[in-house]
């Protein structure tokens, strides 16, 4: 067992308590508000709910650990659309002509492979030049969406094989093929930040980066494989969505980064690093697609939707200083 | 060991920061099994020294040796690799991780695919902590400890290598008697293994318990390295500072006046109960205890950082709410805390700015702050305190540990309090400055001041107090006027016997 | 029995086109008490999209309109729907002739066509003026990446030289649907060519931000064509500044997409492209036309 | 002697980096484009600058201070949204105050939830972000908001009057970042700011109210959004409801590019006016130069992390990072 498994659990037990107000709410809200017969709470819609958190989910799972290593990464959305693109515009390519479907394993692997290097390079750059994560993704964020505009312009990049769509909209044992990619993210960086030392060195980076040196950690190459992960993770992010809607607009994934760092804060994550967690990170991602379903369903406006949900994000946050509150003995700073 | 080869050798290291010529062609030798004192006034340029030994900075010249081989330490991680063990002046903790994995940060013991051995793990910590005898294990959470079970936290690392060559900078810094005990015996250990260990400390009692060979620096210069058995505390002295301190205690000769600080019954949840005791203009009062005796909280309370949950606090006879440190300080207290960078010091800001912070707002000419004022106080201090620094400019975080403190106590001088208390005041402090702070301290005081010292170190407080107040585990156990107390029944004071129990 | 209808816009906070629609959707659909909708907001992201058609399947409506985020990736979502055997109603934007076999029909305006009449009334303004022969333009984009911006776009760029052929379109930059950037895009512009002759912007507040900038630098005699003519760009016309416009209205546009659902539920045989007339309107005519709401 | 040059140089480019960036990007687009540094050109790159400049500035003492405002840009369409209606309902000499105060409210409210009630300020801001968005668009009903009468109002002056031969923009952006410097620089208050942001524990225990502190830089930061929301609405006399939208990164960006860290704790008012010209000059120099759009979003990403990049290694005297 880590060492302050129960500390964090609890303190990231606002999150659940959250989920589950969330969803008496909508529950009864519907009732009345709802033109569907169904109840919210349907066992269907649940599983649909999980589906629809994986795009925003699989990328938050590596910004957990980017964040606890102690920086952020603004430039995912950037990445999801690039690697988008690669999906779905090298299964066209006439190199690839002679593959058939086979084509399809090609065009994932190329994706993953261009995230995975995306993500690379602003880690290395975050190594070699040690200017702000902050700042070296925030200027990806521009430069890379510049590099999706390169491709094809303005016009969206398509193409819609029905064969990996019959792929992606399958289910296995009840769970759509999103669902399985998002609940497996989940599972390997769960497993890598609680069990293994790259992830516990993640913690002790973003705790106190000086002690890390200190100790001998390699920082660098350390960040760069963790901006490496979220750039992987964001582009498998990319390759589950389009593999099942086949066209990728220059502008998607725009905001991404901000919905992805709000599930990863809900979630319990510190922004300044050292503490948080996959499994705080999996309920944040959840809120905020429940948050999302259950406005559409209870049929909220766009004004309403825009101002709930800005109101609901500081409410969570109030809920979980209440649940956090220190002793009336305890040092005020 | 005359015959023996050192494990280390440093020769004319230099080593230079913008407008600081830290070190200045030092040479520098430990042998195995050899307890090596480095010495020097605040600023000497010992971390620094250790820190180019250690491959934190990377000297301006001069050479390591180790063994016959010159090496370039180029990083941590190759000073670890060679067997080089640094315990640092400044924590250096990831809080939020456990003991076990701070202890062994950069090095954890590994399982197929990477995974921690857990087992391994807390095993290896806990046979390490047995040894060091603390009250804490091997998951306990580091931040969750006091700053001296951080300490030994830090220590605790020495025993995790195959070391050739120990740092301690300033280890008993923050410790208690007790836990020094165990810091000798585990140094010893290492001294029967070979080791070869460095130890920089302020506190002449221990240089000549423990080393065995004593060099010194002043001003980044090498002064001379001499036996400890042939020297004595006037002589080492000599060499630091050049001159010879007097050491005598002035007591006090004036008059106590009225009760300035009176505190009846106060309590604080968890942290302590029931304390009474009061304080004259014109008195220091020393607060003795084992470390999580809760002085601490005791002086954060009075400075309106905590809430007491019952009891009283009087000032001049009047019973007083204190809700923040702006209440307390406009109410004429002052708080010099247990820690400097966390809670004394902004560290990106400059030396004047920090001093004259509390009293910003009194600073003023027309709708600015009046610099002139401030460079009259920040003036005032360095030289008063000796502080080194190449100016008013320079960032807090680059001065050495000792001259920081300087800052802090400085910046609370200069408040002119009615009531100051100084929560471990000389930690890291050089012996020149040392006794200058205490007899600043009475002099304080002699101008009616109240004054409440916190103290880890007996002979401080012994020296420096008109009374000592004995706390053990959150409540007063005794109260003793400077006639009647000895090192003795102050002991048992603090370890929770009762007299009674004693006799 | 009432019909329940989904709808799912591509950005409704993006401009005050899209806010009017769905204000004028939920009005229209307020009106008929057949009519019980749900009316849900992409805010411009496809996934988001394609999670709430997936939410209308979910809540077995009985038909769905869809404003496309992305006119294909949305197809694999719409095929759900109409496996589930749910009608789909395209507006505004259309779908890839790909999801043509999954929809019933498509309501909307023409956005090509819309930019031919833009070039169209630009053209002819410049022969009005007798410098069609060597006349400049400059031309500011909508949003990147947005299918109406793309459509107008290629619309006005290939007519031009159809109707002007020796009038040059000298640069062309996004002004993203946003009054201030285009304004500051058109300052550049004006910088850098002494000589502009027209301005063609994707959309009238656009066009006004342009016209603020030449104002601001005293540049006159500048010929401002705009489409979807909001209010301001109407004003701008009536004072002179402004010359012509589309004129599309929201509303329109709205109705028309509700039309085209309930007449399919209550199982009316319509043909598949339903475009609503979005005519020119410039200083000449605009007293045919009442001032837009929006 | 060629050792003390060179420090001196090296401690010039220490100190001024960003400057000095700033001067070699000026030289480049002059070369690509000689009407680049006309005076027509640069002033107008700065009056369509102050807008996202009046409101770098109030975000630089949130930024010290150790928090984020990602609220500005849907704060500042809110403000000018709510002045232009009210225009024309209470007329402009009461519509000014009005939207001032409510805007100063909203500041009011992040500032007490971030500052009193230690909420993450990234969060609570993104949050307020939707949430303006959202009363912005309720409040105006999805409109274009547009004042009827343009000729006959004293109001355009804000936007588009000049006085002393230049444009009101440019002296108000100047006046408002000559006030806040000199707070921030000269002021108790001032110092408190960067001593919070620095070290928010220390600070405390100096007897700084590190609430109060945090709120008051929410409140600067609002009014300098009104301000820029009221020079905004006065320069079109007509916005859309996301004329802010967006602005909020690039706000930040010019912050950070002005050397302030992130951390808090350190950053000036003069930088931050250097962040927000280079970011403006660069936006205009490409434009001039006539590049695709993408290929300016590609240059953007590259002259950020290259200019903040040479400030901090002139800083430390090493061009690459010392991170093992
Ligand atoms: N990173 C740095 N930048 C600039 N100056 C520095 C830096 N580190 C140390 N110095 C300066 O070098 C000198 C030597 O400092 P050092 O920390 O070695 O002193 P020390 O002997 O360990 O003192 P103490 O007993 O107070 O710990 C001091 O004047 C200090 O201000
Ligand atoms: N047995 C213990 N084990 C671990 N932590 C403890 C224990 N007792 C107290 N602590 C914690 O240690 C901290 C230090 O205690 P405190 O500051 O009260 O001691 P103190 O008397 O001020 O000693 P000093 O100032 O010498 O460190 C407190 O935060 C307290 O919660
Ligand atoms: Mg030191
Ligand atoms: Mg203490």
């Amino acid at each position: 067992m880590k060492p302050g498994t129960l500390s964090t659990a609890l303190k990231s037990g606002a999150i659940w308590g959250f989920i589950i107000l969330e969803l008496i709410f909508f529950s009864v809200a519907g009732e009345f508000l709802s033109l569907s017969d169904k109840a919210f709470m349907d066992w269907d819609n649940m599983l649909l709910l999980l589906k629809q958190s994986a795009p925003i989910g699989i990328i938050a799972m590596g910004m957990t650990i980017v964040m606890v290593n102690g920086n952020i990464d603004l430039s995912v959305g950037a990445t999801f659309a690039i690697a988008a693109i690669v999906l779905l515009d090298s299964m066209t390519w006439p190199i690839f002509a002679g593959l058939g479907d086979w084509v399809i394993p090609v065009a994932w692997l190329l994706a993953l492979v261009v995230g995975t290097l995306l993500g690379a390079l602003n880690g290395l750059i975050v190594w070699k030049t040690g200017v702000d994560a902050f700042i070296v993704t925030l200027g990806a964020m521009l430069g890379y969406r510049g590099i999706v505009f390169m491709f094809n312009g303005e016009q969206p990049t398509s193409h819609l094989n029905w064969t990996l769509v019959d792929f992606a909209e399958a289910e296995l044992l009840g769970l759509a093929t999103a669902s399985w990619f998002l609940l497996a993210a989940t599972l390997v960086i769960w497993f890598v930040m609680a069990k293994t030392v790259h992830g516990r060195n993640a913690y002790a980076i973003g705790d106190n980066r000086e002690a890390a040196v200190n100790a001998g950690i390699r920082v660098g190459p350390h960040m760069m494989i963790n901006f490496a992960i979220i750039g992987f993770l964001a582009a498998l992010s990319a390759v589950v969505f389009y593999s099942e809607s086949g066209s990728v607009n220059p502008n998607d994934g725009q905001l991404y980064e901000l919905w992805v760092i709000t599930a990863v804060v809900l979630g319990g994550t510190k922004i300044t690093g050292g503490a948080g967690n996959v499994i705080g990170t999996f309920g944040g991602v959840i809120a905020i697609q429940l948050l999302r379903k259950g406005l559409g369903h209870i049929g909220a406006d766009t004004s309403t939707v825009n101002l709930v949900i800005g109101l609901i994000l500081v409410a969570v946050l109030v809920l979980d200083r209440q649940l956090n509150m220190k002793g009336k003995e305890e040092l005020k700073v | 060991m005359t015959d023996a080869k050192p494990v280390l050798r440093l020769e004319n290291i230099v080593k230079t920061f913008p407008g600081v010529r830290a070190l200045d062609g030092v040479s520098f030798s430990v042998m195995p099994g050899e307890v090596h004192a480095l010495m020097g006034e605040n600023g000497a340029g010992k971390s620094t020294l250790m820190k180019v030994l250690g491959g934190i900075h990377q000297p301006d010249g001069g050479t390591i040796f180790m063994g016959d081989d010159a090496v370039v330490m180029a990083g941590p991680l190759e000073a670890k690799a060679k067997g080089i063990v640094f315990i640092h002046q400044e924590l250096s903790l990831a809080e939020e991780l456990s003991v076990a994995e701070n202890i062994y940060l950069g090095e954890l013991p590994t399982k197929s695919l990477g995974r921690v051995d857990w087992t391994r793990l807390s095993d290896q910590t806990n046979a390490i902590l047995q040894k060091l005898n603390v009250g804490f294990d091997a998951n306990t959470r580091v931040g969750d400890l006091s700053i001296a079970n951080q300490q030994m936290v830090e220590i605790a690392r020495a025993l995790t290598v195959d070391a050739k060559a120990v740092i301690f900078d300033e280890p008993t810094a923050s410790l208690t008697d007790s836990e020094k005990v165990v810091l000798f015996d585990v140094i010893a250990d290492l001294q029967a293994t070979n080791v070869g260990i460095i130890y920089i400390s302020h506190r002449m009692e221990e240089i000549f318990k423990i080393t065995d060979r004593i060099t010194v620096l002043r001003d980044g210069q090498y002064q001379g390295t001499v036996e400890t058995a042939d020297s004595t505390e006037e002589s080492v002295t000599q060499m630091m500072i050049g001159r010879t301190l007097d050491l005598s205690r002035n007591a006090s000769h004036h008059a106590l006046g009225d009760v300035a600080l009176e505190v009846r019954g106060l309590s604080c949840g968890k942290h302590y109960r029931d304390v009474s005791f009061e304080v004259r203009r014109g008195e220091v009062v020393g607060f003795y205890g084992l470390v999580g005796a809760g002085r601490t909280e005791i002086a954060e309370t009075l400075f309106g950082l905590r809430d007491p949950s019952a009891g009283q606090i009087l000032l001049d006879g009047e019973v007083v709410r204190i809700n923040s440190p702006a209440d307390a300080i406009a109410r004429g207290i002052s708080l010099v805390p247990e820690d400097r960078k966390g809670q004394g010091l902004v560290l990106g800001m400059n030396c004047r700015d920090n001093m004259t912070l509390p009293q910003i707002d009194r600073l003023k000419a027309g709708p600015f702050v009046a610099q002139g004022a401030e460079m009259e106080i920040f003036d005032k201090y360095h030289k008063q305190l000796d502080i080194r620094t190449p100016g008013w400019k320079q960032r807090v975080g680059n001065l050495s540990g000792g001259n920081q403190q300087k800052i802090v106590i400085g910046k609370w001088l200069s408040m002119h309090p009615k009531v100051l208390i100084v929560d471990e005041p000389t930690r890291g402090i050089d012996v020149g400055s040392k006794s200058e702070i205490h007899k600043l301290l009475r002099e304080l005081a002699a101008q009616g001041y109240a004054v409440m010292v916190i103290s880890s170190e007996m002979p401080e407080v012994l020296h420096v107090s008109d009374r000592i107040v004995a706390m053990y585990s959150g409540r007063v156990m005794r109260t003793f006027s400077s006639e009647d107390v000895t090192e003795d029944n102050l002991i048992q004071a603090i370890s929770g016997m009762t007299s009674e129990q004693v006799a | 029995e009432t019909m329940k209808i989904g709808i799912t816009q591509n950005n409704v906070g993006v401009d005050s086109y899209q806010t009017t629609y769905e204000s004028a959707f939920i009005a229209a659909a307020g009106e008929n008490s057949d009519v019980d909708a749900v009316v849900l907001d992409a805010g411009g992201d496809v996934a988001r999209q394609i999670a709430q058609i997936e939410d209308l399947i979910q809540q077995e409506v009985d038909a769905i309109i869809i404003w496309p985020t992305n006119g294909e990736a949305v197809i694999p979502a719409v095929r759900k729907a109409h496996q589930a055997g749910i009608p789909v109603v395209v507006t505004n934007s259309n779908i890839a002739e790909a999801g043509f076999d999954f929809v019933k029909s498509f309501s909307g305006p023409d956005n090509i066509t819309q930019g031919a009449r833009s070039a169209e009334i630009m053209c002819d303004k410049f022969k009005d003026m007798g410098i069609e022969g060597e006349a400049q333009v400059v031309h500011i984009t909508g949003q990147p990446g947005y299918t109406t911006a793309i459509e107008r776009a290629k619309g006005f760029e290939d007519r031009m030289p159809e109707v002007c052929p020796d009038v040059s379109i000298v640069d062309t930059q996004p002004g993203d649907w946003n009054r201030e950037k285009s304004q500051q895009v058109m300052e550049a512009f004006l910088v850098k060519y002494d000589d502009i002759d027209g301005v063609y912007s994707g959309d009238d507040n656009m066009g006004v931000g342009a016209l603020n900038a030449a104002k601001a630098a005293g540049r006159e005699g500048i010929i401002f064509v705009g489409a979807t003519n909001f209010a301001v760009g109407y004003e701008a016309m009536a004072a002179g500044d402004y010359w012509g416009s589309i004129y599309q209205s929201p509303v329109d546009d709205a109705e028309a997409a509700l039309k085209t659902a309930t007449d399919i539920l209550e199982g009316k045989e319509l043909p598949f492209l339903n475009y609503f007339d979005t005519p020119k309107i410039t200083q000449d005519n605009m007293g045919d036309y009442t001032k837009p709401v929006f | 002697m060629a050792d003390i040059t060179r420090q001196q140089i090296g401690s010039l480019l220490a100190k001024q980096g960003i400057l000095i960036a700033f001067v070699a990007f000026l030289i480049g687009f002059t070369i690509a484009n000689p009407k680049f540094l006309t005076p027509d050109n640069v002033l107008s790159v700065i009056r369509s600058s102050a807008i996202l400049g009046v409101m770098a500035l109030g975000v630089t003492f949130v930024v010290i201070s150790g928090n984020l405002d990602l609220s500005v840009g849907s704060m500042m369409s809110f403000s000018t949204i709510v002045v232009l209606d009210l225009h024309d309902k209470i007329g402009p000499a009461l519509a000014i105050p009005a939207m001032f105060a409510m805007t100063l409210a909203l500041g009011a409210l992040i500032g007490f939830l971030v500052g009193y009630l230690k909420l993450n300020s990234l969060i609570v801001t993104l949050g307020m972000l939707s949430a303006i968005h959202g009363l912005t668009l309720t409040y105006s009903g999805g409109k274009n908001m547009d004042i009827v009468d343009k000729e006959g109002t004293w109001f355009s002056v804000f936007g588009q009057g000049t006085a002393l031969g230049l444009p009101i923009p440019i002296l108000m952006f100047i006046g408002v970042a000559a006030l806040l410097g000199l707070i921030l620089s000269r002021t108790s208050f001032g110092r408190k700011v960067y001593a919070v942001g620095g070290n928010g524990t220390a600070a405390t225990f100096s007897g700084i109210p590190r609430a109060r502190t945090v709120f008051m830089c929410y409140l600067i930061s609002a009014a300098c959004v009104a301000t820029a929301g009221l020079i905004q609405a006065s320069r079109s006399l007509g916005s859309q409801n996301t004329v802010g939208q967006g602005l909020e990164l690039e706000v930040l960006a010019a912050v950070i590019l002005g050397g302030a860290s992130l951390l808090g704790g350190s950053g000036t008012i003069f930088k931050t006016v250097i962040g927000v010209l280079i970011l403006g000059f660069i936006q205009n120099g490409l434009l001039l130069i006539g590049l695709q759009f993408y290929v300016q979003f590609i240059v953007t990403w590259v002259i950020i992390i290259l200019a903040v990049w040479l400030d901090i290694a002139a800083k430390r005297g090493k061009l690459w990072s010392p991170i093992a």
